[in-house]
């Protein structure tokens, strides 16, 4: 029993939402949707709920039209992204709501919420009505009112994107066990962060400007992404994209010296292309290279990003650990010609390093 | 700008209330002028009653606040000269760009021409300088919180700039140029700053110092690099960084940690008498997996044996998840990396100066 | 999706239904019946062309009528949005009483009007009033309230204001205990002081519930009639009279339906004319305030 | 800096106040008074001006030479409570519409809809209430509770849309979206899950409803004729060619007291902050 | 819509033929049941509440007390409308108690102010809504209600409390020689005054030394106008401020009545028999003589002898003005002098009734002159009437009402209560004797009796205007006399605009139908009635 979209479009006020997205997503596993905030993600899962109309194009659950199906027979829960709760209810009521609504009976509704709860470590606050809970405590009830439900299809709108770093962490990890037991469930998860659509999906949907960029598995997306929109938006920070031209032996790429090109470029014909350049590729350091003035430092625990001006490119640096460097410093860079990818002028992938030699 | 200091300040608001349920535990602190600090902690850490107490929007129920020696602790938000940068983008809705940033300075009765030359050197700081007359309601969520900045900038002498998350609406693709924006901008204008935030991210990028707070108390103050290194608690080791820090008990037996089968050499000994409770605390960015046999490691690398229960796909890296005994181990290893198929035993190379002491929680002072 | 269409209707037709159903039938009614002399004598849907509306232009009383109108409604109305403003900001934040005082506020607009107007008339009795007699133990010489046009203007001003200022501060209060505090921390911290306050950040964030609550009052208010005739019966001369009182002597006192229905009609139109210029006017005022969302 | 708009906000208060309370006062003092306290000079204090009297509260629970009150008082009850639950269940109903889907008839959307509801509060009761008289002859509901009802609900709808329109605008609408998804249908949806949590928004639309409802003189004069009185008919009644200031004061002062009631329960609500939004 | 006016009209039509057909429509026969109330017991209102004390004899006929406990409406109920409590009101629900008590039916009694009366009383009337059984309003309504209304069956005009009612206001009660209404109340206005201010000597002097004139009741408007500007701002025995006069002048009140009595004596000539308001066989309206004009200067005149607000002073206050002793003078209904008599009263026996006051010319709309003569006239003000409706389906147990509610013990008892607005109607009523024994000085109890059976006897009287729209005439001349007053418009002004408007009425009205009443009023007039 699996979900298909079927060529869905909408448009509003003259803008796709969605625009010809065509999708399978199958029971039991889990569907990352990746994208920046205006890519389509929550039109999507608003119309797999029957929540939005569409202009063309249709859902088919075992091949049968959802078309004419309203929402409240759909059979799909829905976690948001601000925390959804009925706040006139209880913890334990408001997981308890859904069932109900199906016709479980009180007892072994009880018994199932009280289930769901424990699985986010809300036991202890059942009887607590959603004001008198935290953002992130509030989010759990809503998680587990949406596992409890078994409902045929799980949409979850980035529901971490509003708790707090830590809390988000945490939440993400727990997320990733309550997931392993949804059985037949199609679980569909959209996101922002590319770590979390990584981390998280058996299948990674990137959507960008309402279309279906890219579907694959994690591995998949990330090292072979198909266009630049998808380099950009699975990798932190952003793959550094930029005109370049195969010319015989070398990559050139405005800013850098020529490079080498390495073996997973060759059989390509010469001429322009978009090259990309992950940030991690990129080294700075002291020792001679291209000089390079600093722009910006941002510091993420266990990582550097240095935003450098390359003679005026812009490109980011990924550097591991913290590297006491600050804006204005001029360094020399290096790049790692092995781990560059090719992209035609229209932005497809046309090479991808092989990555992990795994 | 100025330095602000807190002397033995607390606060709670229910008089008679147990010292430890405060919202703000008694708290000395020093802000150097010029310098920026970050505030950061889980919800409810007593950040915002921190910042508060600093703005003057609450009068600390204990201890007293001064800015360049000045006492202010009951002195009105108003006559404080500070400015703040709020959660929520503030502008006055009904002025212009211009109006919003000339908006302080009037209020301290400059004459308008001087006014009109230190709003156009902000302006020009911001990149607003084109837009002047654009009514401020009409700008986009990261450009109000600009306009905010500005307010507080335009004053020369504003003593503190507070910013409480400024980022947390602002769209995730703007977050990075408006941070680097706020940035600049402070390194410009040098002014005395506070930043809050829940988000160590943001905090270490921003600031030079971090104040990490935990249920009404300054846990630990230092530059990004020092909290990330050697964090002085457990709290702080789990808070930053991500993922966190690996915390393994085990007992103190010859200098080095017993946990199970293993003795886990410490960056050093802690003072404590031999059988007590430590526990190790690692960076999961600084273990290393141990391909099969490739690698003995050396004299500077305790081994652990355990077994690989998951790999989380970061995308750049990988997380795994490493079952010792029956505590649990990540690990952040780069993609190209190889790991092992997920149920297979791996050994992991600990290296022993970043395996730090941890006594009740918190980082055991060296003992030698 | 036709189900949810189907609930889309079953939301909005009962109500939708019940006020057309109720308000058409008299709208239609009035427009026939302002084509006919229908009256006392002979209380008939005759056919008398536009007899009435000539009568009508020719009717000084009719329009003087609409001028007070504006005078009194648009005067009351202001004064009550400037005092229940104040009264909210008054009782908003922390003060001795508040709640106590809220109560007291809100009274009056729970009174009935034509009942407590009986009350200002006794209040504003020229010999036997508490009004007049305090006055003179002042030394201030009787008033004459209701029998000379200025202070008549006043005693019907003051009783409006005094009942319906309420429901512009429970507006205006409502409104501002919606307020975000960030702004006025944002203005405490840019060191505005409380009016450069109020002009910068109050009085703009409140602007949409000050056009609200303006054309809820307005519309309201241009239906006086029941404090006119308690307290003045429109007098002295015809000096007070409203367009509500007036089509109520004509329609209902004389009885004179025809005449009263092309008087409603022509009103009607002048109304909505009227309010729909006054709230764009409004609106674009209060916009220069506030870039409506 | 000076304190002056601290005084300035107490002085406002103090006066206000003063202002707000002397009708009452009169009227209080007054219904204690009879022919003699009110003729030829005015008296304010009991004992010491004028020697009190039960008179006017005895009349108008049915003491000679006054009306009674109390048929009124309940028919004037049950007339509101049932208009405005009526209001409030077809205004709850449209305007959950209105703010939850898109409605389009002919060229009017939402927007003008709530506008056209708001929009019938133009209408002046005069223009109104010949044609009422008809519409209730036909069905004989003239002299009716039940006609009185029909008329009062028409009122009354307009300030309960508008009141609700702006209530449910900010109440989710992904709570019951999300009712929905859970097997709720939208009327359902609407019951179970925002219902519930409408308390402040009902509170404030059945006060308008009540206070408009209760404050009904004009129609209810007009469309009853003798087997139905409201209270404001029969207060009025006393306010005639000799109006007994003592009995109309006291009438006055009882019709107030359910509203008084109602007052102290807004501002409750006021007080708590959870009116935020269903004034705007 | 098209249904609904066509159901309507059909609705008035129905009425009218209802109405024709009357007499026929009286469907609850009373049932014979046992007296319950003994013949020529004695009635007293003391148990009904705070009522004087007094007894009277219930006096047999076929409405008294014992007549009517021998009548069983059980089952019947009786939709009565009257005037606000206490004016007839109060009466209404009082008689309305009684008769329930003895006959068994349920009577609903709904008050109605004055002002909202005639409306609440004809709108349903003329959509042929059977919302009233029994109505209680001022006689001067006989024009548009006389439709409506059942004619009173020949065995209530035989009794003999009927007989009794004075010519004047059996002629009130008739129209277009049926009587359709019931009389309850007799009214007419005269003038009232202090006689402490009048008598006092340092008043006297004082009055001498300044007019020239001796001080006595005024017998002439200018006199009225003299003594009034005299004695206002004088004080009385406590030391209390007095002014001249109070009169009604709120324009939406009965200021028309006011001005009427005034207009009388200069515009009602003896001789001319043409009509009063218009020339009665041109239908123009003579509202604007010279006569009327005369009148309203005097009225605008008077403005600085009023108590404070005394330029809008309705019925009430006149009565508690003059009532209360503010006023040394006043004209107008019982009610004022009533209330000077009542026991509490400051100026009790301190006040005397009149003949309005006269002039010392008049004007003849026959001649186009004024003529120089002394001149004075009765106006037979509209009082209270009743009347059954003819859409009522109980008219036998409405007559048996209305029979009951002025029968001779309950007029007796009703005339002593001031506040009632009951005033003599009877021959019997115009005794002197009678009102000594409520404690009124022979002096008062005189001036009071000789002032209204002189009145009966006055051949040169007004009445109202008692044609069909006739609240549309008197809100037309209460607006114009308004305006004079206001100062807005000069008398002549004022007055011209009022004949104007008068006019477009008549012609709105219909002028056949307007005359034809008229013809009626001059024939009242004209004592032909």
């Amino acid at each position: 029993m699996s979900v298909v979209a079927q060529s869905l479009t909408s448009w509003v006020d003259g803008e796709a939402h969605l625009d010809d997205v065509t999708l399978t997503l199958e029971p039991g596993r889990i569907h990352t949707v990746l994208g920046r905030t205006g890519a389509g993600k929550t039109s999507l899962l608003r119309v797999l709920a029957g929540l939005s109309d569409v202009d063309s194009g249709d859902v088919l659950l075992d091949g049968r039209s959802l078309r004419e199906v309203p929402p409240w027979r759909r059979e799909t829960a829905m976690v948001y992204q601000q925390f959804i709760n009925y706040p006139h209810l209880t913890a334990l009521e408001n997981v308890m709501f859904p069932l109900r609504r199906a016709k479980v009976p009180a007892a072994e509704a009880q018994r199932r919420a009280k289930e769901a709860l424990e699985q986010v470590g809300l036991t202890h606050l059942s009887d607590r009505r959603p004001g008198a809970l935290s953002g992130g405590q509030q989010q759990r009830v809503a998680i587990a009112r949406a596992l409890a439900r078994r409902a045929r299809i799980l949409l979850l709108d980035e529901p971490l994107v509003n708790l707090d770093f830590k809390l988000r962490e945490q939440l993400r990890e727990e997320l990733r066990g309550l997931f392993s037991g949804v059985g037949e469930t199609v679980v569909v998860y959209t996101t922002t962060e590319p770590a979390e659509a990584l981390m998280l999906g058996d299948e990674v949907i990137v959507m960008h400007e309402g279309r279906v960029a890219q579907v694959g598995s994690p591995a998949v997306i990330f090292e072979t992404p198909a266009t630049t929109a998808v380099a950009r938006v699975v990798n932190d920070p952003p793959m550094n994209v930029i005109p370049g031209t195969l010319q015989g032996e070398h990559v050139a790429v405005r800013g850098l010296d020529l490079l080498p090109r390495a073996s997973h470029l060759a059989g390509f014909a010469d001429g322009p292309y978009l090259v990309g350049i992950p940030a991690p590729s990129l080294t700075f350091g002291t020792g001679p290279g291209v000089l390079a003035t600093i722009t910006f430092v941002e510091i993420s625990g266990s990582e550097t990003f240095v935003h450098v001006d390359l003679q005026g490119t812009e490109l980011v640096v990924r550097a591991e650990g913290i590297h006491d460097v600050s804006t204005g410093d001029r360094v020399s860079m290096t790049v790692d010609p092995s781990r560059l990818f090719l992209f035609t002028e229209d932005g497809t992938l046309a090479a991808a390093p092989p990555h992990g030699r795994s | 700008m100025a330095t602000l200091t807190l002397e033995n300040v607390a606060q709670t608001y229910n008089p008679g209330e147990d010292p430890d349920r405060w919202a703000l535990k008694p708290l000395e602190l020093t802000l150097e002028s010029g310098r920026t600090y970050a505030l950061v902690g889980p919800s409810g850490c007593g950040k915002t009653t921190l910042l508060n107490i600093l703005s003057g929007l609450v009068t600390p129920s204990h201890g007293r606040v001064t800015f360049d020696g000045v006492d202010v602790t009951s002195t009105p938000t108003r006559l404080r000269n500070i400015a703040q940068v709020f959660q929520f983008p503030v502008i006055y809705r009904s002025m212009t760009v211009r109006d919003n940033l000339a908006f302080p300075l009037e209020c301290r009765g400059w004459p308008r021409s001087r006014i009109e030359e230190r709003v156009r050197a902000v302006a020009e700081a911001l990149g607003l300088a084109d837009g002047l007359d654009v009514p401020a309601s009409r700008l986009s969520a990261d450009e109000k919180q600009l306009i905010s900045l500005g307010r507080g900038l335009v004053r020369d002498d504003v003593a503190a700039v507070l910013m409480d998350e400024p980022l947390t609406v602002i769209d995730p693709q703007l977050k990075l140029s408006l941070r680097r924006k706020i940035r600049q901008l402070s390194d410009e204008f040098a002014p005395t700053v506070i930043y809050v935030t829940h988000d160590q991210y943001e905090a270490m990028t921003f600031a030079q110092e971090l104040l990490v707070m935990s249920e009404g108390r300054l846990i630990q103050r230092g530059t990004p690099e020092q909290l990330f290194e050697s964090p002085s608690s457990t709290f702080v080791g789990w808070f930053v960084g991500s993922p966190s820090m690996n915390f393994l008990r085990g007992t103190l037996e010859r200098g080095a940690a017993r946990v199970g089968e293993h003795l886990i050499d410490l960056a050093w000994s802690p003072p404590v008498p031999h059988g007590s409770e430590v526990t190790v605390g690692i960076r999961p960015e600084y273990i290393r997996i141990v391909d099969g046999g490739s690698h003995p490691g050396d004299a500077s690398e305790t081994s652990v044996h355990g077994r690989l229960v998951a790999v989380q796909d970061h995308g750049e890296s990988r997380v795994c998840e490493i079952q010792v005994r029956e505590q649990q181990v990540a690990v952040k290893v780069r993609r190209e990396v190889h790991v092992p198929k997920v149920g297979s035993f791996v050994d992991l190379g600990l290296p022993r100066s970043k395996c730090l002491p941890y006594v009740e929680g918190r980082l055991a002072t060296c003992g030698d | 999706m036709t189900a949810l269409r189907r609930y889309k209707v079953l939301f909005l037709a009962p109500g939708l239904l019940t006020l057309f159903l109720i308000i058409i039938f008299p709208l239609l009614f009035t427009v026939r019946v302002a084509f006919s002399s229908w009256n006392v004598a002979s209380p008939q849907m005759d056919w008398n062309a536009g007899a009435n509306f000539v009568r009508m232009v020719h009717d000084g009383r009719f329009w003087s009528s609409v001028l007070h109108l504006v005078v009194l409604a648009g005067g009351t109305v202001l004064v009550e949005y400037v005092i229940g403003f104040a009264l909210a900001l008054a009782v908003w934040r922390e003060v001795r009483g508040r709640r106590l005082l809220r109560v007291l506020f809100l009274v009056p607009m729970m009174t009935t009007p034509v009942v407590m107007a009986a009350v200002w008339q006794m209040m504003f009795h020229e010999s036997l009033g508490p009004v007049n007699d305090l006055l003179g133990r002042i030394g201030i010489a009787p008033v004459p309230w209701l029998t000379s046009p200025g202070p008549a203007y006043v005693a019907l001003m003051t009783v409006e204001i005094w009942q319906w200022t309420p429901f512009m501060m429970l507006l205006m209060l409502a409104g501002l205990l919606s307020l975000p505090r960030e702004p006025f921390m944002a203005a405490a911290i840019d060191g505005a002081g409380p009016l450069r306050t109020f002009r910068r950040v109050t009085f703009p964030l409140l602007a949409p519930v000050s056009v609200t609550a303006l054309i809820i009052r307005l519309i309201e208010a241009s239906k006086m009639s029941d404090t006119v005739y308690v307290l003045t019966s429109g007098g002295p001369g015809s000096a007070t009279e409203t367009p509500g009182y007036y089509l109520y002597i004509r329609g209902l006192k004389e009885q004179q339906t025809g005449y009263a229905g092309s008087l409603s009609l022509t009103y009607l139109v002048l109304m909505i004319v009227a309010l729909t210029i006054i709230s764009a006017l409004l609106v674009r005022a209060f916009r220069s305030q506030e870039e409506l969302r | 800096m000076s304190r002056w708009p601290r005084r300035a906000q107490y002085l406002l208060l103090i006066v206000w106040a003063v202002f707000t309370a002397m009708p009452f006062l009169w009227a209080i003092t007054t219904s204690f008074k009879d022919v003699n306290a009110v003729q030829g000079h005015v008296t304010y204090v009991p004992w010491l001006e004028f020697e009190p009297t039960l008179e006017a509260w005895r009349q108008i629970f049915g003491g000679a030479g006054g009306v009674n009150l109390v048929g009124p008082f309940v028919n004037s009850l049950i007339i509101t409570v049932c208009a405005s639950a009526i209001a409030i269940v077809l205004g709850a109903l449209a305007a959950y519409g209105l703010s939850r889907f898109r409605y389009r008839i002919g060229p009017a959307k939402n927007k003008d809809i709530v506008f056209f509801f708001v929009s019938q509060r133009i209408m002046p009761p005069v223009v109104l209430v010949i044609p009422f008289f008809f519409l209730l002859q036909m069905p004989g509901l003239l002299d009716t509770r039940l006609g009185l009802i029909i008329v009062t609900v028409a009122l009354l709808l307009p300030i309960a849309v508008w009141v609700m329109v702006d209530f449910f605008d900010n109440i989710p609408r992904e709570i019951d979206e999300m009712a929905m998804l859970e097997g709720c249908t939208p009327m359902q949806a609407f019951l179970r899950a925002i219902v519930p949590n409408s308390a402040p928004g009902l509170t404030v639309a059945a006060m308008f409803c009540a206070v408009f409802g209760w404050n009904d003189f004009f129609f209810a004069f007009r469309l009853t004729f003798t087997q139905v009185q409201t209270l404001p008919q029969a207060v009025v009644a006393l306010n005639s060619s000799i109006p007994p200031w003592w009995t109309l004061s006291a009438a006055a002062l009882f019709g107030i007291i359910p509203l008084l009631v109602l007052a102290v329960l807004v501002e409750r609500y006021l007080s708590k902050g959870n009116l935020a939004g269903a004034v705007r | 819509m098209k249904r609904n006016l066509t159901a309507t009209v059909l609705l008035v039509g129905s009425l009218v033929l209802t109405t024709a057909c009357s007499g026929t429509g009286g469907s609850s026969a009373a049932k014979e049941k046992e007296a319950t109330f003994p013949a020529g017991g004695d009635v007293s209102y003391s148990k009904y509440g705070d009522y004087p004390q007094t007894t009277t004899k219930d006096v047999e006929g076929p409405c008294s007390w014992h007549a009517t406990s021998a009548k069983d409406y059980s089952g019947v109920t009786l939709k009565v409308i009257s005037h606000a409590v206490p004016v007839l009101g109060e009466p209404t629900v009082l008689h309305a108690k009684q008769f329930s008590e003895l006959t068994g039916a349920k009577v609903d009694v709904v008050n109605v102010p004055f002002g909202e009366l005639y409306q609440k009383l004809i709108t349903p009337l003329q959509a042929g809504q059977p919302a009233y059984d029994v109505m209680f309003y001022p006689s001067l309504w006989i024009g548009d209600m006389a439709p409506y209304l059942e004619p009173v069956p020949q065995q209530y005009l035989d009794t003999a409390g009927m007989k009794d009612v004075t010519k004047a206001f059996m002629d009130v009660a008739t129209w277009d020689g049926k009587v359709v209404q019931y009389p309850v109340d007799g009214d007419r206005h005269y003038l009232k005054v202090r006689t402490d201010l009048l008598t006092d000597p340092k008043n006297m002097a004082d009055y001498k030394a300044e007019t020239g004139d001796d001080l006595r009741v005024p017998t002439t408007w200018s006199e009225y106008q003299q003594v009034a500007e005299f004695l206002t701002g004088r004080k009385g025995a406590q030391g209390e401020a007095v002014f001249g006069s109070a009169e009604v002048t709120k324009r939406d009140d009965l200021t028309f009545s006011a001005f009427i009595s005034r207009a009388a004596a200069y515009a009602k000539h003896p001789d001319a028999k043409g009509g009063f308001f218009f020339d009665a066989e041109t239908m123009e309206p003579l509202i604007n003589t010279p006569g009327w004009v005369k009148a309203l200067d005097d009225f605008v005149a008077i403005a600085p002898s009023l108590p404070p607000g005394g330029t809008n002073f309705g019925l009430g206050d006149e009565i508690l003005s003059f009532g209360g002793g503010q006023a040394a003078m006043s004209y107008s209904w019982d009610d004022a002098f009533i209330q000077a008599q009542q026991p509490d009263s400051p100026i009790r026996n301190e006040v005397a009734a009149a003949q309005l006051p006269g002039t010392d010319e008049v004007w003849n709309p026959e001649t186009g002159q004024w003529d120089k003569q002394p001149n004075q006239a009765a106006y037979f003000t509209w009082g209270w009437t009743s009347a059954v409706a003819g859409s009522s389906k109980n008219t036998e147990a409405a007559f048996d009402f209305l029979c009951f509610f002025s029968n001779e013990a309950n007029t007796a008892l009703d005339l002593q209560i001031g506040r009632f607005g009951i005033n003599p109607y009877r021959n019997a009523h115009f005794d002197a004797a009678f009102w000594e024994e409520q404690g009124w000085s022979a002096e008062a109890a005189t001036s009071y009796v000789e002032t209204l059976a002189d009145m009966e006897t006055n051949p040169n009287r007004v009445f109202d205007l008692r044609v069909p729209g006739v609240n549309q005439y008197m809100s037309s001349l209460a607006t114009g006399v308004a305006a004079a007053m206001a100062g807005q418009k000069s008398s002549q002004e004022a007055l011209d605009g009022v004949a104007q408007e008068w006019k477009a009425i008549t012609e709105q009205v219909g002028k056949d139908e307007v005359q034809a009443a008229y013809r009626n009023v001059v024939k009242l007039e004209n004592g032909e009635g």
